[in-house]
């Protein structure tokens, strides 16, 4: 069932188009995320739904009613602010108490609820607390107890991991899934880190310049993006130039400046002579010594130009015979050995003929 | 070698850190202690022959000629304690007035866009650039034809009027640095514009009001040019009745005397404010 | 139906916007609007009978009763042009001792522990809690045994030792925001104690000093008792002059003519300054 | 050639001994990094570098003279700070000349090199800009040139990408070896982000309680950690607790409880009866259906309970018979496949005999 409507929703900031005519869904119970760039509107449909803000055109239904007519502070929605937003005169408990005070709640079932909150965040020892004696991962947790405390219908998360650094942010990350599956709430979620929405999400919607470019689960997001935008932000890929020389029935035949035939798998509308780029992810490119021939049709010499020691895996960056540089990723799994190849080292990079997509200009 | 480089060095170091802090040292002194000292001391002597006060020189000799009937005089005269109490009373009525005078303008200002709120600020402040007498007669002509001269209504109009800026400035300062995603937070966890203000921006607002209070209570108590050009014979306050021992009695052992008691008071209510507001320095 | 609605909440919004920017503009008519004006009026009119000013009535019918026979006076005497300038020399110097006095002051409190600097900051403040009068007084006991009273050295002091906490206080708020780490950085790239403090320190507190400097000089120059008190018959500032013909003389338009003067010629020192330091507003 | 040595340096605030016995070398030209959770001194070392702060006991020599009586603005040390320190009321290109004015270099000369390490950061068009017109990337860029450009024997970098968000800071680092490698400079660079130091780092030295725990090449660090905080520290590690059974004279045999022997490579001083934990790699981890039977000899059977989707690569969450959790990383390297493995699915977990180190208590 869905429970929130986006319809044709516009917003202008003068000359700036913020939000172009946006159309969305979002299920119940759902962990639904809006990535984008920074200045890609994703903010300000966030605002939208609030209440903080309104459409210049289009509307927005929650659980089928049209919020228009309702300010913020009666929209079934709470919001865990990018800055957190905690009262710095109040107690953790007095903030989580708030919006539980707010809806007239009787003290008993207040104190117990705020209680169960600050358990479900692992901070009941902190409740007689201010936030400024507070770390940022627990500040944030505070946030997240008192946007959920009055059991909205959706809360909505505006980057609420941006503040904190990379070992907490991944902690947090997975206490944000557990946390949204424990409480049941929907959850609207703003990035712009490609990680964060491909690891917490059920859904993305990808969006550029106040548009959804894409709206999809993050393994469809990632393995079959639908233009070039969505497949160059979410993850790394390679751009190889290209034309198509022949539309077989189940593949193209790409013609590739200084490289010779490259098979890929086949793009609706696509036709012979068109010209584009094949996108290739580094994970499915396949790097070997140059002795070795590999089974798979798609294979070009190279030289190893850099390399990226990442720990779990190495990026390679290998320099084509077009002069093309094209990125490999391989996972460190033999143990003891980190790197397999060497800077400058002859290699082959391979692919399967079914590997990457192509999308013409 | 190494230790003598060593010793010079410290040497050097303690000589810089006198350098400093001699200064507030000799400023404390001439500024603070000194004039205290010479006010207390003053507060215990008699009349000089003329006026003005016998001289100080003998208390460092065998005549130290100090007497406690100034203090005697104060507490066997119930007509001080009365202005006293008034002058409290006006104090405390134009810091409340102008709280509620300058909190709207204040909030005003700091919700302005950021380019016009200094402008704002000059626009408060600038009534105030002319010289205080002008403005105190400008009141005068103001209020005669409406009969409302030389009452003690228009000593609480002028002592508003002359301190208002000193609560809008301090109010202003603090509104401005809070963080508007509060309201939003507060607006969009079931808060309405009233509840708004009064759980959050007042809480927070406080220690502005207060730096505020102290800013407008204390001018009040010593100012005597308004009550003495805008009020009655019976509007006289603390302040007229030093500045009469200075000017007009040279009676300086009285004067200094109700300047110490006048101290004494203001000290005692700060404690007791900041005993009350014990704890609460925790918020922002 | 809708339609209405909405009607009805613009109506209510502006309802609102329209309440909270009346306190403001009640606010500028009532207290600079109308005090300027009937300044401004008062020193086109002619003295009253006994002194004071011709009723204002008369202005808004026919005998309107105006003349320029005050600034005809002013500007037909050296006297007051000389005033002015002394005036102004006294202000500068005043504000001059006070940044010099104040900086290490101010220094020293911004450097010293967190908790320490409220303690610190109230010291400075402490002396100026008793009434101003009393303060003058000291210093005329004290510099009395000196000969130094009834000088101009006397009056310096004493403007100093009144306007100095204002110079203190925002120098202070100034260095106390300073970054400490822009300091390591100067020392880490190369630069001794002396070329930190003239290229980071002393030019990042420029907005201090600044502020300080506005808060010390307009109020010399409308200081009237020091110069009295403290001060020999040469030592007569613009103060004084406007003082006496209100309370004195009582030729009030001569006074306010003299009080627009003043005013004239601090806004055009202010916009002076700032087309000087035009495109220095950069600074942090 | 050793350019700064670290002489058995201890320093102590009160009761808290930041510097316990510190001794280090650092080489002419390396990239040199000291890594460590907040708190283990590495920012105190660096103070020590600088003279901001005198050691208690041991001593610092550059270029084999001892610092002790040398002055921060003596030393031909630069730092870079953590929050970047630019002066405010100067523009760029005064910021940038500000130490080659301190060392009362001819006009000329200043404003030549000033304007090649403007070029350098890419920065020449914004040498009139004041600091706070700047974004945080290029405010990074103008410190880097700052430090850089009277050409210091030793540049300090404090965190310098901390302040910097995900995709700014992956691109800063790629500059920053770039920078490094092209101005020749030894560049000591502090860090709590165990994947900057690797991507980054000639050598990295671990800190932990004001000790170094180990130095080493990155790829060394990573697959031969000297002690368990090492291995916990840097990437993601399995302990699986395990006793040892037998040494043989190429390998360990391990017995962990409720699963059975463990084949481990042989570990110096590790004798039956052991007690300790073999510590893993996700990426060493092989993962398949239960049908097929791997050919490696460590293998158990286990039930996939989470996955962590990153996009290029997966983490799955294993939970073994004896009830231990065991992550597996896997590359999506088969296009158009983001999942191998669902939740709840049966699988077998595997992995080489030579695999993994055992650390016994």
């Amino acid at each position: 069932m869905s429970i929130l409507e986006i319809r044709n929703v516009t917003r202008r900031f003068g000359d700036l188009l913020a939000l172009d005519d946006v159309t969305l869904t979002i299920e119940a119970g759902e962990f639904f995320t809006l990535l984008g760039p920074s200045g890609c509107g994703k903010t300000t449909l966030l605002r939208l739904i609030a209440g903080f803000d309104e459409p210049d055109a289009g509307r927005i239904f929650l659980d089928g009613v049209d919020l228009a007519a309702t300010p913020p502070e009666k929209r079934p929605v709470h919001t865990v602010f990018q800055s957190y937003a905690l009262f710095p005169h109040m107690t953790v408990r007095d903030n989580v108490a708030f919006p539980l005070n707010m809806a007239k709640r009787p003290l008993d079932e207040i104190h117990e609820r705020v209680k169960q909150a600050l358990e479900q965040v692992h901070l009941s020892d902190k409740s007689g607390h201010y936030p400024h004696e507070l770390s940022g991962g627990q500040k944030q947790r505070v946030a997240l107890a008192r946007g959920l405390v009055n059991k909205p219908r959706l809360l909505l998360l505006d980057e609420p991991l941006g503040a904190l650094d990379a070992k907490l942010r991944e902690q947090m990350e997975g206490d944000l899934i557990a946390l949204q599956r424990d409480v049941g709430v929907t959850f609207v979620f703003v990035t712009h880190s490609q990680q964060e929405a491909l690891a917490l999400s059920h859904r993305i919607a990808v969006m550029n310049e106040g548009k959804v470019e894409q709206v999809d689960e993050p393994d469809k997001l990632y393995s079959f993006p639908r233009n070039r935008f969505v497949a160059d932000f979410i993850g790394n890929i390679n751009m190889l130039a290209a034309r198509v020389a022949e539309t077989h029935h189940g593949h193209l035949v790409l013609q590739a400046t200084d490289l010779g035939a490259v098979a890929a798998p086949l793009v609706k509308g696509v036709k012979a002579g068109d010209t584009g780029v094949l996108a290739l992810r580094p994970e499915q490119v396949h790097i070997s010594s140059h002795a070795q021939t590999p089974e798979l049709k798609n294979h070009f010499h190279g030289i190893v130009r850099g390399l990226l020691y990442l720990g779990d895996v190495t990026v390679y960056k290998v320099e084509l015979d077009n002069g093309m540089e094209m990125e490999a990723l391989l996972a460190n799994s033999a143990p003891g050995r980190a790197k397999f190849f060497e800077v400058d080292d002859d290699v082959t990079v391979a692919w399967r003929h079914d590997a990457g997509l192509f999308f013409h200009d | 070698m190494k230790f003598v480089h060593y010793a010079l060095e410290a040497l050097a170091g303690r000589l810089v850190k006198w350098l400093v802090s001699l200064p507030p040292t000799l400023f404390l002194l001439v500024f603070f202690v000194a004039p205290s000292l010479i006010v207390v001391l003053a507060s215990f002597r008699y009349p000089g022959e003329f006026g003005g006060l016998a001289s100080l020189l003998p208390l460092f000799g065998a005549d130290s000629g100090l007497t406690l009937e100034t203090y005697r005089f104060f507490f066997s005269d119930f007509v001080y304690f009365e202005i006293f109490l008034k002058s409290f009373g006006v104090a405390a009525l134009t810091t409340l007035i102008c709280i509620v005078m300058a909190y709207p303008l204040a909030w005003l200002i700091a919700r302005s866009p950021k380019k016009r709120r200094d402008l704002l600020v000059l626009l408060v402040i600038l009534p105030f650039a002319s010289n205080f007498l002008i403005r105190v007669y400008a009141w005068i002509i103001i209020l005669g034809p409406f009969n409302l001269l030389y009452t003690s209504f228009a000593v609480i109009v002028g002592m508003v009027y002359v301190h208002l800026p000193f609560m809008v400035l301090p109010l202003y300062t603090n509104l401005e640095k809070h963080d508007p995603a509060l309201l939003e937070a507060a607006q969009d966890l079931g808060a309405n514009a009233w509840t708004r203000f009064w759980k959050i921006t007042f809480p927070l607002s406080l220690p502005g009001i207060f730096s505020g209070s102290v800013l407008v209570f204390i001018p009040v108590l010593g100012m005597f040019a308004i009550p003495e050009l805008l009020g009655g014979t019976g509007d006289i306050l603390i302040g007229n009745l030093i500045k009469e021992q200075f000017l007009d009695n040279r009676d300086w052992p009285l004067g200094a005397m109700l300047s110490i008691m006048l101290t004494v008071a203001v000290l005692a209510l700060a404690g007791l404010s900041a005993w009350a507001g014990r704890g609460k320095g925790r918020m922002a």
